[in-house]
């Protein structure tokens, strides 16, 4: 486990960022940053939500100019090219947001731009082999034939990971690679990136998780603000000093106290022998004011089962209902309409539309609640905005800006408002807080907790185990699209749940 | 020379296929030569591709100031509220080819007449004469009301005879389609004796889509309208084309003539001038023959 | 700090509003511009009277096109308007010479609300047959323009449909040619119908779902919305467009044909995306898309009015204009 | 465990597979139907000589779809093909005419070689203007078709354009009327063409890019790709394709006009989106477009060949058998 082991402490400096502006429409994000990277070290680069880590990033990777300041690069300064040109030199990224065609298999993708030919045809075989063998380094599953539109999220992020691995670099960039990652997936890449960092890559790691960075980085970057705040060693820092450099104030106790809910409250949601295409057989019910987690690996059907739940999806069989009402399969509104609200994990094309502001994002699962007769107000609809933006701390500099060019973490706290708007009884939350800093994440439990506390239903899916250990009263996990183990109290641990998971364990569900 | 001055607008249809672009050319030319002949008069000649749009031709015709209006419709019901609002203003007003259903002097003061029955009537008493017994198939050009009167007029003129007509589809006055539509009666009837495809355009897709299949139950092609190539055919004593029927584009030069003469003439023009539809032979052919022209 | 935040937004306010302007008013610009050069062209272009009649004809592919607007912002297409036309126009004026009704002003009435009925239900099936059927809407719009063109073919006999009572031709023809306070009656009615379409795209719920639909389907159906109800909706408001141009069309030309309306479906389609709405959907620009019925109807005019270009080359020449107005346009974005 | 989930990946690797059999097979299946459809209408329909014409014909849209199947998959759209099969065919024989070469096979040589170069220069201007003008591609190639039409009316000044030498005619009459082995020309041109698009589109990097460019852009462009040299490239074989269906297009008729290609470019794009091409772009069905050529024209082969429908009727018919013919399809499809 230990990151020390290896020489990064002196190697040389590989590329460096000396006093690095950016604004975007006259907007200032970053503030005369300097940043330096070694040869052979990994680099964590931590910061509240909107900080500039991934203008940061992209600056150096080419991706955005910076609007003053220069990037050397061994020792001199360069202008990098743009729109990835810079993987010549020896620099890819791993961006936030990931940038895969839809229409595109695993393979394609995966060498999109530098397709491999022999006398100017596609060499696929030897690309499919390529994609399988980095695909296997990894860990993952994913069928090298399949098109992008099919995978889950957590594979796409498999497939832009690996597209960065197999690339021969010299600086990596990864910009939260592993917010929608489950613990075992996360095992496999830090494996890798330790190899590739032993031979001599440099490694910058944007997350938000702090037991990662504490685990994986040689050393810290923190930023806050668009401004540098410090940089020193890993080892000489803990989570709380590094939350603490980050948010500018002292943190308190990250998840809420539990609250057992009552075990005569009425039951609001049960869900009876749900099986669609991949999930068989799902059974369990939801309390009024209970906080229910689903755990499991990439894959395991969580996010099927909820979206069949949700009437995203038609059921093959079996029963949803809500207040004692049962629920038609695949009717949304159905749903909705009894008070059930899903949160997608796929922000970018399942929950947010990129194109469009803030306020009609914020507005648009609620419209109803904003004017008669159809008619929408404008003024109660920048009231809503003005209370989200308080409420899950959304901060732009920019109040106009698009979804899509908000920090990831804003946006993923626009969606959450958003859903929050409709005000359902029962919500379940794909992801709650992917890629958000750790300031706001104490503020999203406590939201949850309070909600709770209020009478409504929460079911938490999470790849983040102290998410869901922190904050749920009982916690299902899941295994190849059925539920394995229902924990309850003491048995919610890291190693129990790993051990359903993993299936080295089995019980029959609750 | 002291002359008066006098605009005269030109409305013809945008030329869309062989005659129109016929139409456009005499138009032209006659517009040219009597311009010429008359330093005081100015005429304008504004194509269009559709009723509607003709409409608004007349309208920016009428925005210019002009003194009288020649007009071919494309379509004429549809154009006659347009040509009624100019004849209100006073304007003097002459009809070519089309008439609208109702035809009298509140809305022209000149008709000058393609006809377009006798042009059907004209092919269909050939054929009745030439081969009474024989077997025909029709390519009709676009659904639209002089197509129909062609079609009415044939029906006439084959009248009490035994020629039998197999089929009549639309070609829309298209080579390439008439091409299509010949080599699928050529699949479906055995026997053909007789084409009719009433427009010298299609007639052009007609005798290479028979020609391709080597066919040679079909006995000869009766087109219309007189274009330079088929009456070319028909001097040459071409079988397979021995007649045209005369349908002239120039007919719209002949209304402008008649229009420049009402102003400029000693006598008014008024009332109803009717070009036959002469059926063109070999005998007669070089008369009609126009090499210059586009058509 | 706090303060100095919400300068900068307010600032950014300023500056992006700015931006946004200019994106909604380049067809504008190109529209001064056609002005101008049509002013060079002819002296007598730039009077009332042809500009009010320019406008009063656009009115056809004006309201048209701001059905179109809705179609496409919701993310498809609408191929049968100009066989709809036709269609509708000519089932109002078969209604019309049926003589159901003996009083013109009450057999106005009723074929008033038959072509509205008709247009509203032709919609109906092209937005059913697109989304329950889920096909492109590019097939089955151009499926159903074969359709309704087919029938009016049929209906007309090849020939054309002429209506018949002078009496209720002479109460109909103001709803063409009359004018109301001085403005001519289909001015009138673009004014309306894109006021009308304006408040339910930018001001109401279901306008809202129509750009969401238009812009991301999947987030739309995640956020609740109920996707194809919002998309055959859209095809509905299209084929009531369509049958308010039906009711301006029949008093100016009193007849159809087969081939009425031919190509209006490419020039709906051209207003609406010269105005500035992306046919990739997700936004529409309803004052833009008059703008753009606006200056297709003057390119042609000032063609006509010109003296000087041989008339086979209008073609051409119109091509090139409004390749030229749309580089205006895009300058003047690219600019800001 | 290990096993399991290799197992269950096959699985679905089998299940994925399936799907896209049976999609890419939808189009044949309706082309099937539509075979036994005409067989039962008319006992000529299924002879092997109806077929060879049909098939013949069908040579210029399936030729100029494949051509549009490469703009579709990038993401574009060119509605000027038609307009410039007529631009291009007026000027190759306006080349004829000149005589400037007198020996007649060196003649048709240098004139098909012109009537290349010619077409790929018009796909590159419509390429030019979308990519570098940056104009949608729905208007500049709308404008383009406007100025390749008008520049042939003004060619032929309204009239036809006829090739006269009739030694050249004669040579270059077996192009389109001639046959390889028993089989026509256009139809072994059509299999040409298509093997060569398939292997490009499938086979090299710059299908790959094609795809990615149509699915996601600023993917694309993230990923090192050209973006617009690659879209402005699919523009300019587009007009290649153009060039050819032009050389088999002047022989059989041996003459063009301004109406020469009318609506074309709306028959090229059904067949392409009849192929199972999705219009948004990303995706590229090189054989289901000759199949959706295929179909379109057999449909108003089947038409024609019937007894009773009325002539009046034909368009509406075949506008349902579209309709019907993709329902087919999606059916299918779903049914996977
Ligand atoms: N293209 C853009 N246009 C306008 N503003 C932008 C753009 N890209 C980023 N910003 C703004 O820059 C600021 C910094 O964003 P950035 O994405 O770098 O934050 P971050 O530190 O990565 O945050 P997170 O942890 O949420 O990912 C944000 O306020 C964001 O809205
Ligand atoms: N072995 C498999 N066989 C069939 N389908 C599979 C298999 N593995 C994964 N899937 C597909 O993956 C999806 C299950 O992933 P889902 O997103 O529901 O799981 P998850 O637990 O939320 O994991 P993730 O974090 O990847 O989203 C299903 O839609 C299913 O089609
Ligand atoms: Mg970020
Ligand atoms: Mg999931």
């Amino acid at each position: 486990m230990s990151s020390q082991t290896s020489g990064a402490g002196d190697g040389a400096i590989v590329l460096s960022a000396r006093r690095i502006s950016k604004s975007f429409n006259g907007v200032q994000v970053l503030f005369g940053v300097d940043f330096d990277l070694r040869a052979g070290e990994i680099h964590a680069l931590m910061g509240e939500n909107g900080a500039g880590k991934s203008t940061l990033v992209k600056i150096l990777s080419g991706f955005e100019q910076p609007t003053s300041g220069d990037i050397i690069l061994d020792g001199h300064s360069v202008k990098l090219p743009p729109n990835g040109a810079a993987e010549a030199l020896g620099i890819v990224i791993i961006h936030q947001e990931f940038n895969l065609a839809e229409h595109l298999t695993v393979t394609e993708s995966l060498f999109l731009g530098r397709e491999v030919t022999r006398f100017g045809v596609l060499d696929r075989k030897f690309m499919r082999s390529e994609t399988r063998r980095v695909l296997d380094l990894l860990g993952s599953h994913v069928d090298e034939n399949a098109m992008i539109s099919s995978l889950s999220i957590a594979d796409k992020q498999m497939v832009e990971i690996a597209k960065a691995i197999s690339r021969d670099a010299r600086v990596v960039f990864m910009d939260e690679p592993t917010a929608v990652l489950s613990r075992e997936e996360t095992n496999f890449l830090f494996k890798q990136v330790r190899k590739l960092r032993d031979q001599g890559t440099s490694f910058v790691f944007v997350s938000h998780k702090l037991d990662e960075v504490m685990e994986l980085t040689d050393r810290v970057t923190v930023l806050r603000d668009g401004q540098w705040i410090k940089t020193s060693p890993t080892s000489i820092l803990d989570g709380e000093s590094i939350a603490q450099l980050m948010v500018g104030r002292e943190l308190s106790k990250l998840y809420p106290a539990k609250r057992e809910p009552n075990v005569d409250e009425e039951i609001v949601l049960s869900v009876d022998a749900v099986s669609t295409g991949y999930v068989k057989d799902v059974s369990f019910e939801v309390r009024k004011g209970e906080i229910l987690g689903f755990s499991g690996m990439i894959g395991s059907g969580r996010t099927e089962l909820m979206e069949a739940i949700a009437g995203l999806r038609s059921r093959a069989s079996g029963e949803v209902v809500i207040h004692g009402e049962a629920v038609p399969s695949g009717d949304v509104h159905a749903a909705n309409r009894r008070g059930l609200a899903y949160m997608t994990k796929d922000r970018k094309s399942k929950g947010l539309l990129l194109n469009s502001r803030m306020t009609a994002n914020l507005t648009l699962q609620s419209l109803e609640n904003h004017g008669k007769l159809g008619y929408l107000s404008p003024a109660s609809e920048a009231q809503a905005l003005e209370r989200a933006r308080r409420r899950f701390d959304i901060r732009v500099r920019d109040g106009n800006v698009v979804a899509g060019r908000m920090s990831g973490g804003n946006q993923q706290k626009l969606l959450l408002a958003k859903v929050m708007e409709t005000e359902p009884e029962i919500i379940i939350i794909d992801e709650p807080t992917r890629g958000i800093d750790v300031g706001t994440k104490q503020q999203i439990y406590h939201f949850i907790s309070a909600l709770a506390r209020d009478g409504r239903s929460i079911i938490v899916v999470s790849s983040e185990m102290p998410e869901v250990i922190g904050l749920c009263t009982r916690v299902a996990v899941m295994r190849e699209g059925r539920i394995v183990g229902m924990l309850e109290g003491d048995e919610i641990s890291e190693q129990e749940i790993m051990r359903y998971a993993a299936g080295l364990k089995k019980k029959a569900a609750a | 020379q002291e002359e008066k001055k006098v605009t005269i607008g030109v409305s013809i249809p945008a030329a869309d296929h062989g005659w129109t672009s016929g139409v456009v050319f005499h138009a032209e030319r006659v517009a040219k030569l009597l311009m010429s002949q008359h330093p005081g008069l100015n005429v304008i000649v504004k194509t269009s591709p559709d009723p509607a749009s003709q409409a608004n031709a007349v309208q920016d015709l009428e925005t210019q100031g002009i003194d009288a209006l020649v007009i071919l419709p494309s379509d004429p019901d549809p154009l006659v509220n347009a040509i009624k609002e100019v004849k209100g203003k006073g304007t003097f007003v002459a009809i070519v080819d089309r008439a609208p259903s109702v035809n009298d002097n509140t809305v022209r003061d000149l008709y000058v007449a393609g006809n377009n029955p006798a042009l059907g009537q004209t092919a269909g008493e050939y054929i009745k004469a030439t081969t009474p017994d024989a077997e025909v198939v029709i390519i009709r050009g676009l659904p639209i009301p002089i197509d129909q009167q062609r079609q009415d007029g044939f029906d006439k003129g084959i009248e009490g005879s035994n020629v039998k007509v197999l089929d009549r589809q639309f070609g829309n006055w298209n080579r390439d389609d008439a091409f299509k539509v010949m080599q699928d009666y050529l699949t479906k009837y055995p026997k053909i004796d007789v084409v009719w495809c009433q427009d010298d355009d299609m007639a052009v897709g007609v005798l290479q889509a028979i020609d391709q299949a080597k066919r040679t139950d079909i006995q000869y092609v009766v087109a219309g309208a007189g274009s330079k190539d088929m009456i070319k055919k028909v001097m040459d004593g071409d079988k397979m084309i021995p007649v045209d029927v005369l349908y002239p584009p120039a007919m719209v030069g002949t209304a402008l003539e008649m229009t420049v003469a009402n102003f400029y003439g000693q006598v008014p023009v008024r009332g109803v001038y009717t070009i036959d539809a002469t059926l063109v032979t070999k005998d007669n052919a070089k008369d009609f023959y126009f090499p210059d022209s586009p058509f | 700090m706090d303060t100095s935040v919400n300068e900068e937004t307010r600032d950014v306010r300023r500056r992006s509003w700015r931006d946004i302007d200019l994106r909604a008013v380049a067809p504008f610009a190109a529209l001064i511009l056609l002005l101008i050069l049509g002013a060079l062209v002819n002296p007598n272009f730039i009077g009332l009277n042809n500009l009010a009649n320019v406008a009063t004809r656009s009115a056809f592919i004006a309201i048209i096109a701001i059905g179109a607007t809705f179609v496409i912002s919701s993310g498809d297409l609408d191929l049968s308007v100009g066989a709809m036309v036709a269609f509708v126009a000519s089932l109002m004026i078969l209604f019309m010479n049926s003589g159901v009704i003996a009083d013109p002003a009450l057999m106005l009435t009723a074929a008033v609300l038959f072509a509205v009925v008709a247009g509203s239900l032709c919609g109906l099936a092209n937005g059913l047959i697109t989304t329950v059927g889920r096909i492109e809407p590019f097939i089955a719009t151009l499926g159903t323009m074969g359709i309704y063109r087919g029938l009016t073919t049929w209906l007309s006999q090849g020939g054309a449909i002429t209506l018949k009572d002078p009496a209720l031709q002479e109460i109909y023809r103001p709803a063409y040619f009359g004018s109301i306070l001085g403005v001519p009656v289909p001015i009138v009615v673009i004014l309306a119908v894109t006021c009308i379409a304006a408040f339910i795209l930018y001001r109401t719920r279901y306008g809202r779902h129509v750009v969401a639909v238009g812009s991301n389907a999947d987030v739309a159906r995640y956020s609740g919305i109920p996707v194809n109800r919002v998309r055959t909706i859209a095809f509905v408001i299209q084929g009531l467009c369509v049958a308010i141009a039906v009711l301006l069309y029949v008093p100016r030309l009193g007849s159809t044909s087969a081939t009425t309306g031919i190509l209006w479906e490419l020039q709906a389609i051209t207003a609406v995306v010269v105005g500035g709405t992306a046919l990739k959907g997700g936004a529409g620009r309803v004052w833009g898309t008059i703008c753009g019925a606006f200056i297709l109807e003057l390119v042609g005019n000032i063609m006509l009015l010109s003296n000087f270009i041989s008339e086979y080359l209008i073609g051409a020449i119109q091509g090139t204009i409004i390749i030229v107005a749309m580089l205006v346009q895009r300058s003047l974005v690219r600019k800001s």
